[in-house]
This record gives structure tokens, sequence and C-alpha cells, in this order.
């Protein structure tokens, strides 16, 4: 046992598990049971949903809030929070509809609302790994700051007028019925499915997540990559901010009001860890598919919005309350 | 997980049943500006009862949780995939509504406004409660007509963005010169909600010792200023007038806060509102200006040159008439 | 002969998929403090839990003072008079030290209300009779980890138990302080308390102990008086076997100068820390807690920021302001506080073993894992890793299997200078040697080794040469060869001066 | 160290007078006794609810469903009140705290039992919450005349020169003083926070504290639904919507560390008191209102930086002790 050099080694295998297996047994399966039920559900309960517009307009029940969803999975797993998505929404836009009454042209607002976002998310940034302060009171603060600052221009005014390519990037169609704010989407959720769980960047966030100190020991720059994170929440902000203007055509310092919570949902739903360290963005885009059904689907049977919210509470409670319940019952009865 | 599926499944039978007789009628969709407000809710009583004069129309009374326009997008998306009949909605953004309505009436789907409008090519025509000129100059009037020599007088609006609020005053502010020695001296927003109500009729009556009168042209608002202004013990010094519902203004009439306040009927809105969507959805009539349109028991609207039309003038109430009505709506 | 105070008999408890106490038995005598001894992992810790009430026992009874007795909650355990004294400092460091000693049975007024003058008054007697000059009044985290366990003795002392458990108290204390410890261990026996003491230091167990435990694999396999007995004996039973070569210690060929630190200063922490450490050496860094060693490791690893100073590796300057940095000068540490700073317990090991390499074993930022995998397994495999699989949670793994994959981690980064705090600490002895054993290796192929210890059989069996740091300076440093002991302690006590 | 933290307390009270002073130059009516009376029973709502909020946030969770528990017992007690005029206003209120009480136990329990985050448990919980008012409704409003003249009247009795309003805080306060300081139920919050592992040594069930905190926090809300419905005479499905990040604002101003076991009942009501003063100066002052909600983002983030400031004020900063677990 002393000896390290001459034995020969004893072998340690790469992995026990048969990945197909563990792939059976994780949450993503439990939200495509879910999706798939939600689905044939509303299939059964309403005539008019198996019909390709009416597919088409529920994704943008949930496109704009996925899109920050998915840099909000990346920031929850590395154990931070932002709480000021929507108002960075509020404030972008409002920075947007400036810029057209300046005659600012479709790129230009493409780029201030970008840079609003960018900007709003380095602040975040800021405060949290260079002040060293919790995320979510910043955010708590940054969220009135924002808000605040957009309802201080804009008062009782709205902005309109945006131009009409503008409006493409929220209410266009790439090809049939196939939105551009679900291809961005798409290409968003690969792109940072990508980041998180195939790049040396993804990897880092998992390990800070999980123990942000021991992470540091290990030579990783843990501020700076968190830093990063809150920047590209600003970012993915900004260009939701964008689409959700261009959807509108008009900007009040309302828009987007209470996004936050639920950008969050759909973040937990999805598998991740509110505690950081764990989930997956298959899991997020499972979650933001739900969420589109059941709100698409509740609004087919005009049920009220606000039930809805019950149900997406519910939901959110009972999908991570279920599974602790089974695993307790399961050992009760050992 | 189960609970989830068998939940959805009986909802879903339950829907299919019910949603079954529904084909032949004509679906009319009223759609507010958020649920759970006595003013719709009046509203919705309005549009059953003209539902249950014409005969096969079906009121699909709907609205989302937060007075937002996004969420009233979805709302009216997923009235378009049920692809009704008509849609008659009270916006709460003339602008942001407009793609999604005009993806409606492409579908072949009659859309009007009705009590907050939608700009003019989101729609094919808006109902006005009242006119805007006739709501400006009534507000004022009733201030001053307690006023006869005059004094400070204030308005408390609702959210800053409230398009049909922000036309009145302005309509209100046009008129002042009428009026003289009726003095405007502040604007402020409650933002429809009852504590920010409050605390800005608090504010305006310590910042204004001078205040003879609150004008607040919103229901939440005109109850907010008028327990501010009993609790402040200045009955009798500020007399709170503006619009609201008889129901939810009866007490502060018999304690004094309020002489008069006026209103159209909510009842008679949704009410006018069902009979012009169902004349121009079953193309008994035309959306262009000049058209006259029936509207049962109200009467008879015609459409302006601007594609508006209005329903009738408020209506006054005080002491007088207050028990009468308060118990309707 | 007395009648035990508390009797544990037949006492068994499993956690899923592990056996951790199977069948044992203890006996606590009044006036008697019995030693507790076994590698880690034997069972003690389960154990201390069941006896204060955090754990259920399976199987088993306790009878205290002839009654049988069920200690269902920790207050129950209160109830009974049984105490305990952690490891660590469980404490609070943001409430007062009067608080801190009363916190659960604090004095009442009349009507029920705690009485804090009358706490503070018993707190200020209490102290005083310890003969520890600790303010009431002050908050916990002001005071330094030696005084905070003298607060956490006054709890325990507060609560007049008839049964203290001390679960390794001298394991962060200096030596003056474990003296002064002693001191109060006899007060507690001279007062008739039963003391079961935890330690994996024989020569304080033969120092204090009356009678001796030893649990090895979560059973019982031995019990006796200490007088009788020899320490062989004793280390037999723990490890099964008999360990011969605990310090292994091999000669290396020392070659030029690697690592120079000249004049490195902190504003608080420590000032003008000079030394050289040179290939093939391993240099001990000993000193009492709170010297300033850790602190003077983590600037070197860019973890802290000195104000003043220079550093050079290999005759090239190095300002390292992180980690990232001192990795990236060959400079790694394998910090004292394994859970928190060493491993990413919720990563499986050959994700920890790569995290700082990632650099090399990724194409271009996008991750290999087959790479990592193969790195993983090259330094595991070296190091005797036990583990079932490379994708294991690394917390799933014991103390020692677990500094295995921070050492492995750090050999994958090709480092040039190691440095080991306390790297021996809380693990079992069969991990300790293996520990030795490769810090020997290493050297032996020219690496070069610092080593932070605060026990003298490990620094004085492993080191080339010795710092001595005391309040933040070196006080001293010296050659091995025909070192004296006394020399180190009286120099880390400021008994003694040396220019060095 | 003490001392310090009574000196923040001290510094906000002074921050909240020199704000009252400066406003009052500009209108003088904002200073007198009399306003500075109805800026406090402004502000006893959320004075009350902070106090809530500090139990919670002092044994490391948070509690988002305040304002909808909030909402949803006024709303019940308004329609109770409605529909049976007889039952005792004193009935109604125990009936709020009770049933506040148990929404906040709910909260508990899936944190204590199933140790589901509290920020997810009450995320989810707001929104069920604030549906339930919905559906016990049916989105009707309950108004003015649909109240017992005692339902209305019971907050604004003055007693000594104060609504009831404000006596209701006072007590609340009071009792919480008293719970904090002088109970070991309140000591066991700190305990709990500040280390959980040396809590359960001492006895403290870490998750029955939480639990204990959730139960008050909702009783708290419970009783301020009443007062809140009783106060504005209308109980809507809005009511007090939003209050609930407010409530966690005033905390953080009061000098409340989210991060568990620091924080004070007096730094919670300053904290409130702060919101109060600022929403009352404003409109007073003439600045315009749409600045409001700007002024106190930063305000928050202002008070989080002093915060830290503060906490970070240690001498010797040995990192292996900073967190001695």
């Amino acid at each position: 046992m002393t000896d390290t050099t001459n034995t020969p080694h004893r072998h340690i295998p790469d992995r026990l598990d048969n990945p197909v297996k563990s792939a059976v047994f994780s949450w993503e399966t439990l939200l495509v049971l879910v999706g798939v039920a939600i689905f044939t559900a509303n299939a059964f309960a309403s005539p008019y949903f198996l019909n390709e517009w009416s597919l088409s307009d529920l994704t943008f029940n949930f496109t704009e809030k996925a899109v920050i969803a998915l840099a909000m999975a990346l920031l929850i797993i590395s154990g931070e929070i932002d709480l000021s998505v929507a108002a960075i929404i509020a404030l972008a836009s409002t920075l947007m509809g400036m810029a057209v009454q300046w005659g600012v042209p479709t790129p230009g607002l493409v780029a201030i609302g970008i840079g609003v976002g960018l900007a709003c998310g380095a602040f975040n940034g800021f405060l949290v790994t260079g002040l060293k302060l919790p995320s979510i009171v910043v955010t708590i603060g940054t969220m009135s700051l924002f808000r605040g600052l957009s309802y201080a221009i804009l008062g009782d005014q709205a902005y309109g007028g945006y131009p009409a390519d503008f409006s493409w990037l929220g209410q266009g169609y790439v090809w049939w019925v196939i939105s551009f704010e679900l291809v961005f989407f798409i290409a968003a959720a690969i792109v940072f499915w990508f980041v998180l769980h195939r790049t040396n960047f993804g990897r880092r966030i998992f390990a800070i997540g999980n123990n942000a100190l021991a992470a540091q020991f290990s030579g990783v720059r843990v501020a700076r990559i968190k830093f990063v994170l809150f920047c590209l929440t600003g970012l993915m902000s900004g260009i939701a901010a964008v689409m959700l203007t261009a959807r509108l055509g008009s900007t009040r310092p309302s828009i987007a009001q209470g996004w936050e919570l639920e950008v969050i949902t759909m973040v937990v739903l999805g598998g991740v860890s509110i505690l950081g360290g764990a989930g997956s963005i298959l899991g997020v885009v499972l979650a933001a598919l739900i969420m589109g059904l059941v709100t698409f689907g509740l609004g087919l049977l005009n049920v009220p919005g606000i039930v809805m919210s019950i149900f997406i509470g519910g939901l959110l409670i009972s999908v991570i309350a279920l599974p602790i319940l089974y695993r307790m019952w399961k050992e009760r009865r050992q | 997980m189960k609970l989830i599926t068998t939940l959805a499944v009986t909802t879903a039978l339950a829907a299919v049943l019910a949603a079954a007789p529904a084909y032949a009628q004509t679906r009319i969709a009223l759609v507010v500006k958020s649920l759970g407000n006595g003013f719709f809710e009046a509203a919705a009583r309005g549009a059953e009862e003209a539902a249950e004069e014409i005969g096969d129309v079906e009121i699909i009374y709907t609205g989302p949780t937060e007075p937002t326009a996004e969420a009233q997008i979805e709302v009216v998306n997923s009235l378009i995939a049920q692809q009704v009949d008509a849609i008659a909605i009270s916006a709460n953004d003339p602008d942001a509504l407009v793609p999604a309505l005009q993806r409606a009436m492409q579908r072949g789907i009659t859309v009007i406004s009705w009590d907050s409008g939608v700009a003019a090519e989101g729609r094919e025509m808006h109902l006005n409660p009242s006119g805007n000129d006739l709501i400006g100059n009534t507000i004022i009037k009733l201030a001053a007509d307690h006023l006869p020599e005059g004094g400070d007088v204030a308005i408390l609006s609702a959210t800053a963005t409230a398009t049909n609020q922000n036309i009145w005053i302005e309509e209100a502010e046009k008129v002042l010169p009428n009026y003289p020695g009726i003095n405007l001296v502040a604007t402020v927003y409650g933002d429809d909600q009852s504590d920010k109500s409050y605390r800005e009729a608090q504010g305006l009556i310590s910042s204004y010792p001078e205040l003879k009168a609150i004008i607040a042209p919103t229901t939440v608002g005109i109850v907010a200023a008028a327990q501010a202004v009993t609790d402040a013990g200045k009955i009798g010094e500020i007399n709170v007038t503006g619009l609201a519902l008889p129901s939810e203004m009866a007490a502060h009439i018999k304690s004094g806060a309020s002489h008069s306040f006026a209103i159209w009927n909510p009842i008679d809105l949704g009410y006018s509102a069902t009979h012009i969507a169902y004349a121009l959805a079953t193309d008994a009539a035309t959306a262009e200006p000049g058209s006259v349109i029936p509207i049962g028991r109200v009467g008879e609207v015609t459409i302006g040159e601007d594609g508006q039309a209005a329903m009738a003038e408020p209506f006054t109430y005080d002491a007088s008439n207050i028990d009468e009505y308060s118990s309707i709506f | 002969m007395t009648q035990p105070l508390l009797t544990l008999s037949g006492i068994s408890k499993s956690f899923p998929g592990v056996r951790a106490l199977h069948d044992v038995s203890l006996e606590l005598y009044p006036g008697q403090v019995t030693a507790l001894i076994g590698e880690n992992g034997a069972g003690k810790s389960t154990l201390v839990k069941i006896l204060t009430g955090i754990y259920q026992p399976d199987e088993g009874s306790i009878t205290v003072k002839g009654e049988a007795v069920s200690l269902p909650t920790a207050h129950a355990a209160f109830g009974r008079g049984i105490t305990a004294i952690h490891q660590e400092t469980v404490l609070f460091d943001e409430l007062t030290v009067a608080e801190n000693v009363f916190l659960g049975h604090a004095p009442r007024t009349r009507f029920g209300l705690i009485d804090w003058g009358r706490m503070r008054a018993e707190a200020a007697s209490l102290l005083q009779s310890m003969g520890a000059g600790i303010d009431p009044d002050v908050k916990l985290k002001e005071l330094g980890i030696a005084k905070k366990h003298l607060v956490g003795l006054a709890r325990a002392l507060s609560i007049d138990a008839d049964i203290v458990i001390m679960d390794e108290p001298t394991a962060a204390l200096s030596q003056k302080e474990i003296e002064d410890l002693y001191v109060l261990v006899e007060l507690l026996k001279q007062d008739g308390k039963a003391i079961l003491f935890i330690s994996h230091k024989f020569d304080e167990i033969y120092r204090i102990a009356d009678r001796f435990t030893v649990f090895r694999d979560g059973e019982m396999v031995g019990k006796g008086m200490i007088a009788e007995t020899a320490q062989d004996a004793i280390v037999r039973m723990m490890v099964g076997r008999s360990v011969d070569h605990i310090y292994p210690k091999t000669q290396a060929q020392i070659g030029e100068t690697v690592l120079t630190v000249e004049g490195l200063s902190h504003p608080t922490e420590f000032a003008d820390i000079s030394f050289e450490l040179k290939r093939g050496e391993i240099l001990g860094f000993y000193g009492l807690v709170g010297a300033g060693r850790t602190e003077v490791m983590q600037a070197l690893f860019g973890i802290t920021r000195p104000s003043a100073g220079r550093i050079t590796v290999e005759g090239r300057e190095v300002a390292p302001k992180s980690a990232a940095d001192a990795i990236e000068a060959g400079i790694v540490y394998v910090p004292e506080e394994r859970g928190r700073q060493g491993v990413v317990i919720g990563l499986p090991i050959f994700q920890n073993v790569s995290l700082p390499s990632l650099r090399r074993t990724s194409g271009n930022g996008v991750l290999r894992l087959a790479e990592e995998f193969r790195l993983a397994r090259t330094y595991t495999e070296r190091l005797d890793l036990r583990a079932s699989s490379l994708s294991q949670d690394v917390g799933t793994l014991s103390g020692g299997n677990q500094q295995k994959v921070v050492i492995a981690k750090w050999l994958a980064t090709n480092p040039r200078v190691i440095i080991l705090d306390e790297p021996t600490k809380g693990i079992d002895i069969g991990s300790k040697a293996a520990v030795h054993a490769f810090m020997s290796e290493l050297v032996g192929q020219g690496l070069c080794v610092i080593m932070v210890s605060s026990e003298l059989p490990e620094v004085m069996g492993m080191s080339d040469r010795i710092v001595v740091m005391r309040e933040g300076r070196i006080a001293g440093i010296f050659d091995n060869k025909g070192l004296d002991p006394v020399t180190l302690v009286e120099t880390a006590a400021g008994i003694r001066s040396q220019a060095a | 160290m003490i001392r310090f933290f009574k000196q923040r307390e001290v510094m906000l009270l002074a921050i909240i007078a020199i704000i009252v002073a400066l406003v009052t130059t500009r209108s003088s009516g904002f200073g007198t006794p009399r306003n500075l009376a109805a800026v406090f029973n402004d502000t006893a709502v959320l004075a009350m609810l902070a106090c809530g909020q500090l139990l919670v946030i002092l044994t490391r969770s948070i509690d988002l469903s305040v304002a909808a528990n909030l909402a949803l017992t006024g709303m019940i007690a308004a329609m109770i009140n409605a529909a049976m005029p007889g039952v005792p206003v004193e009935v109604l209120i125990v009936g709020c705290v009770v049933v506040g009480g148990l929404l906040g136990a709910f909260n508990g329990v899936l944190v204590w039992k199933l140790n589901i985050p509290p920020i997810v448990v009450t995320l989810g919980t707001l929104t069920i919450y604030r549906g339930a008012v919905f559906l016990v409704s049916g989105g009707t409003w309950v108004n003015a005349v649909d109240m017992s003249d005692r339902f209305k009247e019971l907050t604004r009795l003055v007693f000594l020169g104060l609504p009831m309003l404000s006596w209701f805080a006072i007590v609340v306060i009071a009792l919480f003083v008293l719970l904090m300081a002088r109970t070991s139920l309140g000591r066991s919050f700190y305990a709990a926070g500040i280390n959980p592992t040396a809590a359960t040594y001492a006895g403290i069930d870490v998750g029955k504290t939480k639990f204990i905190a959730f139960t008050i926090s909702g009783m708290v809300a419970g009783l301020a639904g009443y007062l809140w419905v009783s106060r504005y005479v209308i109980a809507s499905v809005d009511v007090a919507r939003g209050l609930e990040l407010q409530v966690v604002a005033a905390c953080v101003i009061g000098g409340v560390s989210i991060a568990g076991g620091i924080g004070t009942v007096g730094g919670a009501v300053l904290g409130a008191l702060f919101l109060g003063v600022i929403n009352n100066a404003l409109p007073v002052i003439g600045v315009s209102p749409f600045w409001q909600m700007a002024i106190s983002g930063a305000a928050i983030i202002t008070a989080v930086i002093f915060n830290a400031r503060g906490e970070r004020k240690r001498g010797r900063i040995i990192l292996k002790s900073a967190e001695a677990a």
C-alpha cells in the first residue's frame, strides 16, 4: 500500500453506469413525458389545437422568455441569480424607442437593444463580482433601478413608430409557419447546449456552482466567469427586448412586467438546481415548451390567465416535490 | 406525473363535452384589460344580456391576469386559434396589440375595440363609452359645480400609460378656460393600485393646503382618494369626484366625501359592444364612416370619420340616486 | 470498582450502503478519561453523533447512571448530562461569547425571558475560572481559533454535564493551548466527570487517558487500561497489522534553487518572509496555529494579495494575482480544508483531476472526455486511489482518497513547486503513510515540496529544512540534521529566538 | 461589534431624519408630528411584514409569498364580513392570523420536510395564493358598501393620537423585539442562520426553526391582510401586488444579511420606514412620481454596498477561519 511505484496499479474504470440507462431515468425524460401528456391532452381538449398556425402561435408564448432562460440557466448553475432581466428588457426597449425618435435605422436599434442589455448585465456583474455582493439583493435593487429609469424617461408616454423591417424580428416568419423568434431560439439553444456541455467554459461553470472556493483553488477564474455570465444574461435580455419590442411595435415602461419569475420558473422546472451546480440546457428547452403548451392549451379553453398561473405554480412545486416524496416513500418501505 | 395526466385528460374531456354544441353559434370574445375588475365584470354581464337577446351567440369573456399588452396578445393568439367570429377588446396598449389583431382580421375575424381603444389599423371600429370631449368636460364640471368661487383641484389618474385616462385628462385641460377660478394644480398617478393611489391622494392633501377637489377618472383611484380624504378628516373641505361605479362609491357619497361622480353604464357598454360585434361579424352592418349600427335597448351609434363611435353621455350619480344604482353595478 | 456512568452495548448503525457501527460497546467511568481510538472511518464520529442525539442507533441500548435511556434529539442528550466539544468549533460567529456559552440553556427571569445580565455575569465567571481572559460581550468572530475552543469548552462546562465528549479537541490548538487544555481535563476529572477523549495523537493519549477503546471498521476491537498496554499493541489493534515506516523519508538529490521568496509582506497577515527552496527538497513550515503559515502559502498561490515582496520561480519573477496565475508559474497548493478548498464535491473524480488542466485536455476550448479520462487515470492510479469508477462523485470518497484526488489534480499540471498544507490532517494512518511515501517519490523525481504541518513528528520526519513562523514572521530556519525538537517548539512559542 | 451594529441603526435613523428635514424645508407640512404619524401609519403594514420576513431571512430563507398571502387572507376576511356582518371583527382578525399562519406553514412544510429551496417554494406559492384570490372571489371586488362599519373603522379609531393601524404595528413590532431578544425561540433563528451545524449540536432543529419562521411570517401576513383591506376598504385580486419585493428591500436596507444570521427588528423596521418616507416625500416635493422606482432601486443598491462594507470590517482576515463550519 505504501509502495506506489513498483506494483501494478489497480485499474479504475471510466464509468459504471450504462449511459443509456442513466439517460432513461433522467429529469429530461420526465419532462418529455409531461410534455407529451400535455400535448395529447391539448389535442383532445380543443379541436383548434392541431393546426400549424396554432402551433406556430404557441411558440410566441415562450420564445422570448426562453431565450433569457438559456442564459439564466448558466447563471443559476454557477450559483448566482438575476432578477433584473425583465427590467433590463424595459430599459433596453425604452432606449430603442428613444433612438427611433432620432431616426436610427433597424441595425442601429438592434445594436442599441443588445448594447443596453449587455451594459446592464455588466453593471450587475460588477456589483456581484467586483464588490462581492449577493446577487439576489443586487438584482432586486437593479430590477427597480432599470425599470425605474425606464419610467423616469418615458413617464406616461409610449414610444412607437418602429420601422417596418424592424418589426420582422418579432413578427416575421423565416419559412412557412416557422417564425424568426423560434429559429433564433433553437439556434441559441444549440449554442448554449454546446457551450455548457461541451466546452471548458461550461465545465468551469459546473465546478463553480458545486464549490466556488475549490474551483478558485483549482485555477478557475471564478469572478471573471461569473461576470461573463451576468453579461451574457444581460445580452440575452437585450436580444429578448429587441424581439419583444419588434413584436409589440411599441414601448411602455411596464413592458415584460413579471417576466423574471416566469424565466426562473422555466429554468427550475427544467431541472436546474436553484442551489447551483446541476442542470441541462435540454431540460430548460423542454420546460419552456411545457410552459408554452400549458398556457396556450389553457388559453384555448379560455381558462383565465390567473388560473393558468396557479397551474404553473403548482407544476413548479409538484415536479420538484413528487420525486422527493417518491424517494421518501420508497425509503420508508425499505 | 400521474396526477398531472389525469388532470389534463379530465379537463380535456370536460372541455370537449362543453364545447360540442358551440359550433353553430356566433362566438364573440369579450377581451378585457385584466380579469378581476368590477367594471369589466359588469360589462361581461351586459354582453351576456345581449347574447341572450340575439339568440345564437356565445360570449367568451376573457383577459389576462396582469394588465399588460404581452399577456393580452397571448389571449388574442389563443382566440385566433379558436377561430372565434369576433373579438371585442379593451386594450392595454393602443399600438402593441395591432399586429396580433391584424392577424386576427386577416383570418376573417371581426375586431372592434371598446372602452380603451386600439390604433385604427388594428380594428374595424372603436366604441367609446362616451365622447372623450364629453368625459373630459364632465369630470371638470363635476368639480366646478360644487366650487362656485373656484379653487385648486388636482387629478389622480390610473397608470401613466392608460390610453383613455390620458385622453380624458387632455380633454379636461382643454376645457379648463371655460371654468374660471378652477385651478388645476397637479396630476398624479396611482397606477390603479389602492395603496399607491391612497398615498398619492395623501400627498396631494398635504402638499396643497388649499385643495378643494380631487378628480379621479378611474375607479380604484376615486375610492382610494375618498378614503384618504375621509381619513384626513377633510370631508366637506375636499370633494372627491371623477368616474366610478355606484356600488364602489355608495359609502363615500353617504359620508359626504364625494358629492357626485359620473360613469357610463358598463353593462350597457358590454351590451353595445356585443351588438356591434355581432352586426359586423354577420355582415348585418359594415364598419365605415357614417354607417349607423343599432344597439338594442341602448339605441344606435354612428361611426365617425375616425372609425370611432360614442355610446352615450356619462351619467351623474349623487345622494339622490345612488341607492337606486349601487345594487345594480 | 466503580460503576460506569454511561454504558453503550450492542450499538449498530447503518446508512444506505454503509455499515457504520456494528455491535459496539463502550463504558465511561466517573473521574476517568477514556480514549476512543481508531482510524478515520472506524465509526468514531457516528458514535459521537449517537451519544449527542444527532443519530439514532438501529440496535443496542444506552444506559446512563444505571437507567436505560433513549436520546431522540440533541436536547434529550443535553437533558441526560451529555455534552460534546467538537472537532471543529461548532459555534456561532455572529453571537456574543456569553450567548455562545448559554445558547439553549440561558438563565431566565421570572417571566421566562432570557436574563442577559445574569447570562453575562455567569459567562464571565466561568471563563475566569478557566483562566481564559475573554470578554463575554465580544462577538465570537473576533476571537482566534484557540479562544473559540475555550468558549466551546466553557459551553460544555456551563451545561454542568456529567459526561463530556471531546472530539479531537487539540487538532487546531497550539502546544501551549494544548497544555492549558490538559489542565482543564484534570479539573474535570477531579469533578468526577466521565470523559470520552477522541484523538489520533498517541503522545497525548498516553499523557491524559486512563482507559482506551479501539474501533476498527465500525467494530470494537479492544479495550483496556492505558497504563497496562504498550503503544504498538494499540496501533496493531487500530490497523490490524503493524506499521513500520510511518515516515519513509528518503534523501533525494538536492539541486539548484527553484523558488525564491524575498521580503514578502501583507498588511495584516505576515511580514518580511524570505526563503529559498531547492530542487529535490522538502521544506517544512512549522509554527503555532495562526502564525501566518497558511496565509503565506495562499499568497504564493495567488489567493491572498501580498503588499510587497518578490517571488521567483526558476529565475523568472512571478506575481500571481490568482490561483490560475500561480498554476501557470508552476506553483500548486494542496489546501488544509480539503472539503471546502480542495475537491469540488458534486463533480466526478475525473473532472476534479482535469479541472486545472482543461486547457491541455481540450481542443480549442472544446472538451475531449477521452483525454480527461486518460489524464485522470494516469495520476489517480499512480496514487493508488480506491474508487469504483472515475465517474464517481468525489464526495463519496473517504478523506484520504479525496486527498489523493487533490494531489493527482496537481501532478497532472506538471508543477515545479507543490505546497502541501497540513497534508495528513484528519486522514487515517494508511493514507497518511501513502501521502508521505508519495512526497518522497516526488522529490526523488526532482520536484520540490513545501509542507505546512503542526505535527512535530511529521515535520521532523519528512523535512530537509524547517522554517518556523511566529506571529506572521519567520522566527528561524533550521537544517533538520540532528535538530532537537525542543528547539523548534521553543522557537515557535517565542521562548527562544534564532538568527537564521 | 454590538456597538457597531447599533451605530448602523442610528445611522439609518439619521439618514431618515435628514431626508425628513430636507423635505420639510421644501414643504413645511412634511415634518410636522401629525404628518410623520401619517407616514408611520402608511408604513405600518410594510414594517410588520418586514419583521416577519426578518425571521425567514435570518434562517437563510426567503418568503416571496407574503403579499399574495396578504391578498388571499384579506379577501377571505372581506368576503366573510360581507356575507356575515354579524361575525365580530375580532374573530375575523384571529381567523386572518390563523389562515395566514396556515399558508405560511404550507411554505414551511415544503422547506422543512421536503427540503425544497425556499425561493422555489415561495415562487410557486406566490402564484398559487394569488390565483386562489381569484378563485375564491370569482374575480369580483369587495367594496366599501359591502363591509360592515366596524370592519372599516377598527383600523382608524384614534387612540392616544394614533390610529389603531399604527398601534397594531407598534404592538407587533414590540412582540417581535421581545421574541428576538428575550426568548430562546428568537435566539434560535439567529443560531440556525449563523451556523446550522452548530445549531443542530445545540439542540435546535434547524428545519423546524425554518418552519416556525415561515409560519410566523404567514401569521403576520394574515393579520396584514385584514389591516390592508380595512384601511383601503377594498379587496381585489390585485391587492398589494409586488409588495413582497418591497418587504425584502426593507430588510436589506435595514441591514439584514441575505446570507442569514445577521439582522435586527430595529433594522427591519427602519428599513421599512426609510422606504415609507421616500414614498411619501416624493409627491410632496414635487419629484415626478416616475422617479420613485429608480430612487428606491438606487437606495437598495447603496444599502447593500454599505452593509457589505460593514460586515467586512474585521481585524485579521484569515481565509480559513472566515467560515468555521
